[in-house]
């Protein structure tokens, strides 16, 4: 789960990273408000939890609180990458120094947290990483031992600090680290840390993704998952979580319904390869039951892109009959409000096949075959 | 014959009691896998299926060897439950379990590593050696017993991917399920080579899907060390989003990384055949073992 | 530090381990109200730091909320152990089936905690180990790993539990054991935890004893350090603790100042063969000053029970000259109230001389020598 | 020779800008001890004594071979700095620091054993090899070369003993403090073992206090192996009252545990002589060594 940076820098505050005094304004003239007790000038954010946002001008500046009171009025409402700005942070303005990079992950391949730090902030670190990867530092944790705080000493000093700044990053650094670990971060970034004249550092923004599967630890954030405040899900995508559902939306017409991430994944690319396009990824998941499939069929059938939907199933635990039951169950409530394509084959594959021929519904044996016929009807429709 | 289980491979399941650890120890004991015991807390001196029940697995070593075990414990349990098993000396756990956060799995592999013991998953179907062992949720069916090795993140998919191959004439010795979360004990790497070693696998199939890089690893370590088995791959996801998860915790492209385009290309170069749909790796597998 | 029951069970309480419904009263009726609140029967326990307090008569019962006043009457004010009781904790009375002993403490040869364990739980564990050890479960923790749950298990069954039992029992000891982690316990202990008719565990008692050294990672109980309320001091150690002074307060006249813990309690020792009895165990620590100097002697000197005060001081980073000029701070500041015997070896050992000969203090050369003048000066005053 | 640091040795002084760590780095250099660096982060560039100071113990030991370390940092930072010498492969660890959280001892003392590395203290005067190195806080006059080896849970009252011995006319071998905590790096039995080896050591002097069961062990040791070079001790603590903590964080009596009485008679039932005052050592001393 991605926290907006309100949010995330509350969570920094909490472990003593420095942030820019701020406010959060949900309205033009909250924010003009907060303007004027902080003192001018100002910069107004845009809270949605999508990156690049300053390049998508969700960042903006104002030098009184009139204009903070305007450009928070541009903001507000409107989209940023396909998300609503239901919020601004109105912050003071950080006079800078140097802009850094720094950050905890997740190292796949080494099966750890990693640090990564730079001296090149303010961009995204991938482009660094291409550009001037000699600007960057990566400190692999080992999970057993944690960063200590020398290992953060020896990470700072690699940015080139020495004396009193070299203690006080370092300990940002610590700090860092042990939110991440403490509020299980799948990513913390702080970009850019900025250093200002005075030879302090500020968390400027502030990135918090929490491990969604570590969230029964965290029961603060739990809370939030299915709140429409969070930012970074469609309506669509929150309805479907709500439903127990993996959801994603796509910008097709051919609405997918598989079971398990990787059929599901195929199906789309096969619907591709025919030239068509999928409206969305939901994966049913293992041992799917009738109430699943039906509750999936008619979150597709209230979409209204949506010109077909195809049904990929592989009958392993998951048992065809019980999906074929979940079709019909939806059959009898709404009736089909498009098309459906079936594809099944596994466990109880000839029950299954008997339920739906019954309600009309022709089962196919392949997958390039219920592709090939899906992207078909979305044409004609 | 085989990688990671074999006939003799005598396994303890954790989490026996639940609804899926008692549906899948039947399915197991059909297949004919030593299940030699079940732990579930509190449900000492239980049967499930003929298997008794204990509430430690140090208990259960106490009345019968095993080297393996199956975790199907919930994800708030699972660092737990493997935590016992390597402390109790087992060899060989899969962990069924999706869910586990990451800083869990990282602990779980990074102590396995110290205990020289393999950990297949998270978030996996499990292993299956066709015709001598099964330890996982692989619907059994689908297999057919043969000399293609298989590594895989997904589940379904490869099932899909067993029974084209079944279709097709040829056979299984070993799947793997290394799991679909961003951390797992196994990658394609670790399999390859266990497989390379396995006189019953005559070729090897990859199935990969975004995220991570796994895939470009396996790619680069089939190219450098010159890996004397033929190896096909299929890689789901070309259709995939950056920043969108598709279904499994670890599919997912990050900024620049772990695109399907990317793993497929570092394969080819590799000389790894890349399959564009799962129909194909049949004629795959046929040309790969000199048949056709 | 001690905590006082009733503080304990607080603690226990945030990480869910059972106590017994209750609330602290300071006066006779509000022991009463809150029998009334609870229902009777009750338990009025005396809320003092000290070990046996149910043998010295600090734990009463009452059959009705009269009965409670009364006995909290006699209990609050009383002494127990030479320690005020300033508040009593009055709970519900539990129905008990079986008493069970449970506790985490540090083994200091295998320098790790250990958990221990026991069937015979409401006596004192040393009583079991030393009748009963086959009754005593002991389970040494490797601090690099941690108790895990089915580590609990392990000893919870050893107790000869199984079931629902067995799993509540060893989720309790695995919460007291991350209690004891997180809250940097030299020792936390239940005696007797209680198991009622109806198969529940409850913490009868609970005693939390904090490391000292660890306050600094524990805000909230470092306030209560000096504080008055605290319950195992005497007002003398507090009021040494408030000056940085180890100090403990013995039965005897003669006082004691000594620099470093092996040397003070070398002297004690010599005293005490010397037939005397010492006042006090006073430590000035490491490099003492001539003010931890002063302020050392002066508490003595507020001391009535103390008949004369013996100065044992070994210079090595500690310079005889600062020691001896904080003698004489005294004498100028408030005279020798008491007669007192120096003994002074090592660095600057003659400049220290001097400055005592110049104020008609004679400085011995051995430890006996001193030991034998003080005695002597005791019985003759 | 000595054991534990030697003439060779070559030491870190983590703390070094501290007013104790400053304050002993004059006295260990002008006792001959090899200071090859100091650190203290941030200070990196400055010098104490012309000691070069660095920020980090990796960095210094860039610049100059070392395999000991002494820690002055205050008790906060103390388990960080300990971890950080073990991390860094020295092998010898004296930590000066008082008010080290008994948890973050456990964890040191863990990491030392896992790596093969001695922790003298927390809570030490620290070791002296006389006449070859001192690296600790003791006042180095008190001590006159010879063949006594000392080990100690206490300072002053050491030093005291360390005095008495050489007005005797004796002196000794090494003398190291095992700390006053109650958890600590060495154990008497460890620093018995070393002495054994140790040509230069003819006798050993344990000076014991109550609290735990360190001369307990020690006598068991004596007894159980045939201990060949004379021991003699001295147990402060008669006096002390149960519960009381007297002074130092390990002396303290807890139920019926640690007495000075149980001690004593331990230690006197396995031959070894214990002194009622601190005054008696020498003559001990001389008996020991054959000589009065």
């Amino acid at each position: 789960m991605n926290l907006l940076e309100f949010e995330a820098k509350e969570v920094f505050s909490r472990y003593g990273i420095p942030v820019p005094r701020g406010e959060v304004a949900s309205t033009p003239s909250q924010a003009e408000e907060v303007a004027e007790r902080l003192g001018v000038p100002v910069a107004v954010k845009a809270q949605v939890a999508a990156g690049g946002r300053g390049k998508a001008g969700g960042i903006l500046f104002a030098e009184t609180p009139q204009e903070a009171r305007d450009v928070a009025g541009r903001l507000l409402g409107s989209e940023i990458h396909g998300l609503r700005v239901r919020k601004v942070l109105v912050e003071e303005r950080l006079r800078i120094k140097r802009e850094l990079y720094f950050g905890i992950t997740v190292d796949r391949s080494s099966r750890c947290y990693v640090a990564i730090a730079s001296s090149e902030g303010g961009v995204e670190i991938e482009e660094v990483a291409a550009t001037a990867p000699e600007r960057i530092v990566r400190f692999p944790i080992d999970p057993l031992y944690g960063l200590k705080s020398y290992h953060a000493l020896r990470i700072a000093k690699a940015l080139g600090y020495s004396g009193r700044q070299l203690r006080s990053l370092s300990s940002l650094f610590h700090r860092l680290y042990t939110l991440a670990v403490e509020q299980d971060a799948e990513l913390t970034e702080i970009n850019p840390l900025v250093e200002t004249p005075e030879g302090e550092f500020i968390a400027a923004d502030a990135r918090l993704n929490i491990d969604d599967n570590a969230l029964f630890r965290h029961p603060e954030f739990k809370e939030r998952l299915f709140s429409e405040e969070r930012g970074d899900l469609t309506p669509e995508e929150l309805e479907a979580r709500r439903r127990g559902l993996a959801y994603v939306k796509l910008d097709g017409e051919i609405g997918v319904i598989g079971n398990g991430a990787g059929l599901t994944m195929a199906t789309l690319d096969m619907i591709r390869l025919q030239g068509g396009r999928a409206a969305d990824f939901l994966d049913l998941g293992g041992g799917a039951s009738s109430e699943r499939m039906s509750s999936a069929l008619s979150l597709l059938f209230s979409d209204p892109r949506v010109r077909v939907v195809l049904i990929n199933i592989l009958g392993g635990i998951t048992r065809c009959d019980e999906v074929a039951r979940g079709i019909l169950e939806v059959k009898e409530k709404m009736g089909f409000r498009r098309p459906i394509v079936v594809r099944m084959i596994g466990t109880n594959e000839e029950e299954g096949r008997r339920i739906l021929r019954e309600a009309g519904v022709e089962v196919l044996e392949s997958m390039e075959e219920a592709a090939e016929r899906a992207v078909e009807i979305a044409r004609r429709e | 014959m085989g990688i990671f289980v074999d006939r003799e491979t005598r396994a303890i399941v954790q989490g026996i009691t639940g609804t899926q650890g008692r549906f899948h120890t039947r399915l197991m004991l059909d297949y004919g896998t030593k299940i030699v015991a079940g732990v579930t807390p509190g449900r000492g001196g239980m049967e499930v299926h003929g298997v008794p029940v204990y509430d430690t697995i140090e208990e259960a070593l106490g009345k019968h060897e095993a080297e393996a075990s199956i975790i199907f414990v919930p994800a708030p349990f699972a660092l737990d439950a493997a935590l016992e098993a390597l402390e109790n000396g087992l060899k060989t756990i899969v962990i069924i379990t999706e869910g586990i956060p990451i800083r869990d799995s990282m602990e779980i592999v990074a102590r396995a590593k110290q205990r020289g013991a393999t950990i297949i998953g998270p978030n996996t179907p499990g292993v299956i050696t066709v015709g001598e062992c099964k330890l996982g949720i692989m619907p059994a069916q689908v297999f057919k017993e043969g000399s293609v090795g298989v590594a895989s993140r997904s589940g379904t998919l490869t099932y899909e991917i067993a029974a084209a191959i079944s279709r097709g004439g040829f056979g299984v010795s070993t799947c793997v399920g290394i799991g679909g979360d961003p951390i797992t004990g196994l990658n394609f790497v670790e399999v390859l080579e266990r497989f390379r070693d396995d006189p019953s696998t005559e070729a090897v199939i990859l199935i990969g899907e975004i995220g991570g890089d796994l895939e470009e690893r396996a790619a680069r370590y089939i190219l450098e060390q010159g890996y004397l088995k033929p190896v096909a791959a299929f890689i789901a996801g070309r259709s995939a989003v950056a920043g969108k998860r598709m279904g499994h915790a670890g599919a997912i492209i990050q900024g620049r990384a772990g695109t399907a385009e990317s793993k497929i290309q570092a394969l080819r170069e590799a000389g790894v055949e890349v399959a564009e749909r799962p129909g194909e790796i049949a004629k795959i597998v046929g040309e790969l073992l000199g048949r056709d």
